[in-house]
């Protein structure tokens, strides 16, 4: 078995789907520009020594999260995710500033220098995490969704994993829970061809993940993530059904990541070769996406460049802001353990 | 006073508390439509409905991380476990999630909710179903850990655990959920992290707490007792957050402890009561203090085997015999 | 969804498989009864306290046992289930004495009186407990195929679980892992309707249990568990091809269970009426398969009071042999606890 | 001697057991084609093949099974966990198949199969990613754990341990993969259940493993032996079962005890070997028994905070000082 079966990459015009303005669009590659960037800042930080731990980047995807967050859902529904998620919080309307202040460790950080890379929270912006156990937050989702329900809120949970996460056991209950109890969550299979070093197809028996759904009885479809339309349509479908009918859905969205697993993962070496990232990145979703607002006539060259220049800048801003931010005080260690609790 | 089973009291808790919020519910395997396996939730599904009463697959993770999940969200989720050893195969959502997420979100998500269920041996269910398993929970950083041993505490705390702001880990006993006991009329809690001096006494402390306390070692006091032992019995009731204060004052007075426990012997809880004591009340320590607790191998079947496996009143009184270095 | 998707239930005369001897199916029927009678005097002692803890009998669903162990495999095979165990501990020949006497605590037990009910375990008859911790054993059942297949051996194993099994984690690990590195496993659903009180379509979003076989690209199969032959043929075909390709299978047997789930349980009541168990009975396994071997003239009515009388002196001895057994000796606490180790 | 990093002695460890035993295997994430997330099998794919060397996907609790199974179907299994977190997913394989199939199979089916990997806090993985679990572990019956802390321990130790007929917890560290020491020339092993005396003194025995030993209490002593202060360092390397007889003949001697352990406080190990030395050599300790642990709260990321979590080298000083009764 093999990942052939994948959609063949395109760069294909796709005119926008009715409905959606110039300006949504813009700031749809806004977004996906602003996480490139951000994560880039973040990888020469990291060889700098200004943050620590794990730190996984999400270059190359952000046609994903963009899409499916910035772009299919609204600000009360709620993501979830996994250890990569620098680039959802931000589509999520997560101030990139309290991100990097969380990578330096520092009190203005999303969790005051608490949770780091990995665990990125923001409450406000319903964005539940940032979760380092490989599938531990999938049956979190469901019950996300399941307190949408409760209330009768017509709210959705998007939950992201990565291909190698639909291998674990948590997979199969929180999936089967999901429909069986028909809870509102879209679970985005962000199959970047790898679970670290291994192959789709050395740790799934099939290749073809969304139809693990099958076994779900769970409605479930595939696409092409290097087109945010693309990511935009198939998940804004999934997740209206599921405000209609608080069915769940199964989406594997086929991407690529650039990086290494994590930054002490090169890029290329023991599990894929150099001219694979190169020929992948002829299909990189900004790429892509620029091709279309340019073939609409919906921007121009100087258009991008202001936006790199507009990006550069916020960018910036998060670093600096991070730097001058204080470090936790001490006290710090032993607070947020317990809730105060009134109840007895 | 009303007198009830330790059955009808976590069912009245849960039942008065799902009254006082309708952010509670109930969610576990056979606790609707078959009442609970061990009926604690008798009647609870034809009174609440199957919105609020809730029958799951055997998916333990599963239904624990859907708990944690709509708790961050906002209700108050009581997850039964069928039996606590069922809990092993969750143990990762109880410890990396539920422990931590409060902390880990720097103070946005706490997670209200109560995982309860019986704990411990019953008669004859063998090395996979008769796990006393608080240490492994009390270890953990971010959980609160309670055991009562009888139908007053049961509800009393009960009803503090699902009013708390945290994750809880409260352990029952499918042997004592037939015990009766007299409850206070009423409305009423029991402060979580406070314990009871069960029986006054000057000549020794000690510390039990549980189907233990209950079955063992208040036999063994009685035994004593008669001997002409002076026993002064403390129940914990809360093994974490621990009553420090009331053991150390008990063991001021009596100089004294034996502590009895269903656990395994290696890094249980009496073993950090004894280093606790140990460390704040050393100088007032006139002997070794003893623990008395499961012996370090699985259950047997064999029923003499098991009930040798268990403490025994004859090991509690051979212990405090032991501390009064009397023979 | 509902589990009308059952093969009709059938008394249909099915005509016993070419090359098994009249003696052959005379000797399934033998086990299939020992069973029966077996079970049935367990519930006796079970009421006279003589058997503790949990007791799951096996009462209606003999002939997936006999069909599949007694029938389709071989001696060098391993078979490996849950906590409902005697049925197939005396289909792979364990003997039944000892069975008995484990079940009443004593030393001569399968297990010295170690695991009860629950854990019957025997390792000459490759038979390898006797797990009940749900689901805990599916991916012990693929090690086993993995040693065999390791050592270039031809066994098989067979994996036996309940429908509410294939809710749990491990199902999910445990097949995938299987089929991603073909291993001569043969998992078995005893599809008996209920998980404890939960119907089928309560715990699963999907009724058709062996479809989930799908999501593992794994050679799936559905089949009647009323009728010994037909058991027989479903495993045999799958146990032969794990055999020859050491490809897994997951098979679905429908089956239905006469007693409570276990002997706390009443037969009916809050999940299932008595007009439903009634019904089940008409296709009772060793009707099915009485009426068939008569039908072949295989054996006539003196034959099966002749087996009535044998069955039940087996039994009676089991009893008589685990009632004079002694009881383990107390040292036998602190024995087995660790395998006394020459290594270092 | 030869010098080789505490990667090297493992894969020695691993590879000289490989040639002298075919049943020998090794399976988890990444320990194949990529040669081991931390390079610990750096180059057995290369020598042995995919058929002993087992690259698993993302399945824990399935792969541990896997190996529970082949072992008792006479294999003998090395299973890596890419961190000891990991195995809490696994954690009822462990507990409820590994530690407890040889006792309740009534002696017929045991379970030769070495968990390893690396266990505790790195720098800046935060909560999820820095347990350090040996209690939960040694608590339970039928498990023996082993956390050696050099080179020479680490390779002596693995090759006991897959010799070893029995279920162990091997527990490593990622910070001291690179630590380089002496090891003996060919063939050796260390026996499981032996401690040793890494420092000889006469003032105060101190109890300490792993990597907080290498890392934090060792150089915690030489600044107490600037200061006069003559310390017994002891490291039990294996953690159950544990050498006591070492460690009470220390405290008779010294009439001293602080015990340093990077797990969480609570019903630790170091609360057992607390217990176990009051109880045994009570008589003899001048001053309560002081431990150093890890601050009771899941791990933060900010590095200030995680330092001032886990025992320093002040805090061993302190607390040795205080036993010592000096100031
Ligand atoms: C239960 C568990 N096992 C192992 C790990 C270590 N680990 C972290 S990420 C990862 C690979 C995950 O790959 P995938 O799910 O495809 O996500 P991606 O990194 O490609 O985004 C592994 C094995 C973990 N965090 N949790
Ligand atoms: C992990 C786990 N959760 C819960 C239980 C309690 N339990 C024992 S049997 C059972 C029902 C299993 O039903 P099924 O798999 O259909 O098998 P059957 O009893 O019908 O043969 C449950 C919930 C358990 N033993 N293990
Ligand atoms: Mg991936
Ligand atoms: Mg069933």
């Amino acid at each position: 078995m093999n990942t052939t079966t994948a959609p063949p990459l395109t760069k294909k015009k796709s005119v926008p789907p009715h409905g959606l303005s110039p300006e949504t669009l813009l700031s749809w590659y806004d977004d996906m520009l602003l996480i490139r960037r951000f994560e880039e800042k973040c990888a020469q930080l990291y060889g700098m020594g200004k943050i620590m731990g794990f730190c996984h980047l999400y270059n190359g995807q952000e046609a994903v999260s963009t899409g499916a967050i910035k772009g299919a859902i609204t600000e009360n529904d709620a993501v979830i995710t996994a250890y990569r998620d620098h680039g959802q919080a931000i589509s999520k309307g997560v101030d990139p500033k309290a991100i990097m202040a969380e990578l330096l460790g520092k009190r203005t950080g999303t969790t005051k220098g608490k949770g780091g890379s990995m665990h990125i929270f923001d409450k406000s912006r319903n964005f539940y995490g940032g979760h380092a156990i490989v599938g531990g937050h999938l049956p979190i989702a469901a019950g996300i969704a399941f307190a949408f329900k409760y209330r009768n809120e017509k709210n959705v949970c998007l939950c992201f994993m990565g291909d190698g996460a639909t291998n674990i056991g948590e997979f199969h209950e929180a999936l089967n829970l999901a429909s069986l109890w028909k809870l509102p969550v879209v679970y985005i299979i962000e199959n970047n061809k790898y679970s670290m070093g291994t192959a789709v197809e050395r740790s799934s028996a099939i290749a073809e993940l969304h139809r693990k759904g099958v076994a779900y009885n769970m409605r479930n479809e595939m696409c092409d993530g290097y087109n945010v339309l693309e990511v935009y349509k198939t998940v804004k479908a999934a997740a209206d059904h599921a405000r209609e009918t608080y069915e769940p859905s199964l989406l594997e969205i086929r991407t690529y990541r650039y990086r290494g697993h994590s930054m002490s993962d090169p890029v290329h070496g023991h599990y894929r070769t150099k001219e694979e990232v190169e020929e992948q990145k002829k299909f990189d979703p900004l790429i892509v996406f620029a091709d279309i607002l340019k073939a609409d006539g919906i921007a121009d060259d100087d258009w991008f460049e202001e936006a790199e220049k507009r990006i550069k800048k916020i960018v910036d801003e998060c670093v600096e802001f991070a730097e001058n931010s204080p470090e936790p005080p001490i006290d710090d260690l032993w607070n947020d353990v317990f809730y105060p609790s009134s109840g007895e | 006073m009303p007198v009830v089973s330790f059955r009808e009291a976590l069912n009245q808790a849960m039942d008065e508390e799902m009254t006082r919020d309708e952010r509670v519910f109930l969610m576990g395997e056979e606790v609707a439509q078959y009442n609970g396996a061990y009926k604690v939730s008798q009647g609870m599904l034809a009174k609440w409905g199957a919105k609020r009463i809730i029958d799951t697959p055997i998916a333990e993770a599963g239904f624990a991380g859907i708990g944690i999940g709509a708790a961050m969200a906002g209700l108050r989720p009581i997850v039964e476990f069928m039996t606590w050893n069922f809990s092993l195969v969750a143990y990762d959502q109880l410890v990396n999630n539920a422990a931590k997420m409060y902390y880990m979100s720097g103070g946005q998500f706490n997670v209200p909710i109560v995982f309860r269920g019986p704990g411990g041996a019953a008669h004859g269910l063998a090395a996979t179903h008769s796990q006393a398993l608080e240490a492994i929970y009390a270890h953990v950083a971010g959980l609160k850990v309670i055991m009562p041993s009888n139908p007053k505490d049961a509800k009393g705390l009960l009803k503090s655990a699902i009013r708390d702001e945290n994750p809880i880990i409260f352990i029952e006993s499918e042997v004592m959920y037939g015990d009766k006991g007299e409850i206070p009329e009423g409305e009423y809690t029991i402060p979580i992290g406070q314990g009871e001096i069960r029986r006054e006494g000057s000549d020794v402390t000690v510390v039990s707490w549980s189907k233990i306390l209950q079955r063992v070692t208040i036999k063994a006091v009685e035994e004593l007792e008669k001997d002409g032992v002076d026993v002064e019995l403390i129940d914990p009731r809360t093994i974490k957050p621990m009553d420090w204060e009331l053991i150390f004052n008990s063991v001021k007075k009596t100089n004294r402890l034996v502590i009895v426990e269903e656990g395994w012997p290696f890094a249980g809880v009496g073993a950090q009561i004894a280093y606790e004591v140990g460390k704040n009340v050393f100088d007032y320590l006139d002997a070794p203090i003893e623990r008395v607790t499961q012996e370090d191998v699985p259950m047997p079947y064999a029923h003499s085997l098991e009930i040798r496996s268990l403490p025994s009143v004859e090991r509690v009184v051979a212990a405090v015999n032991k501390v009064l270095y009397r023979d």
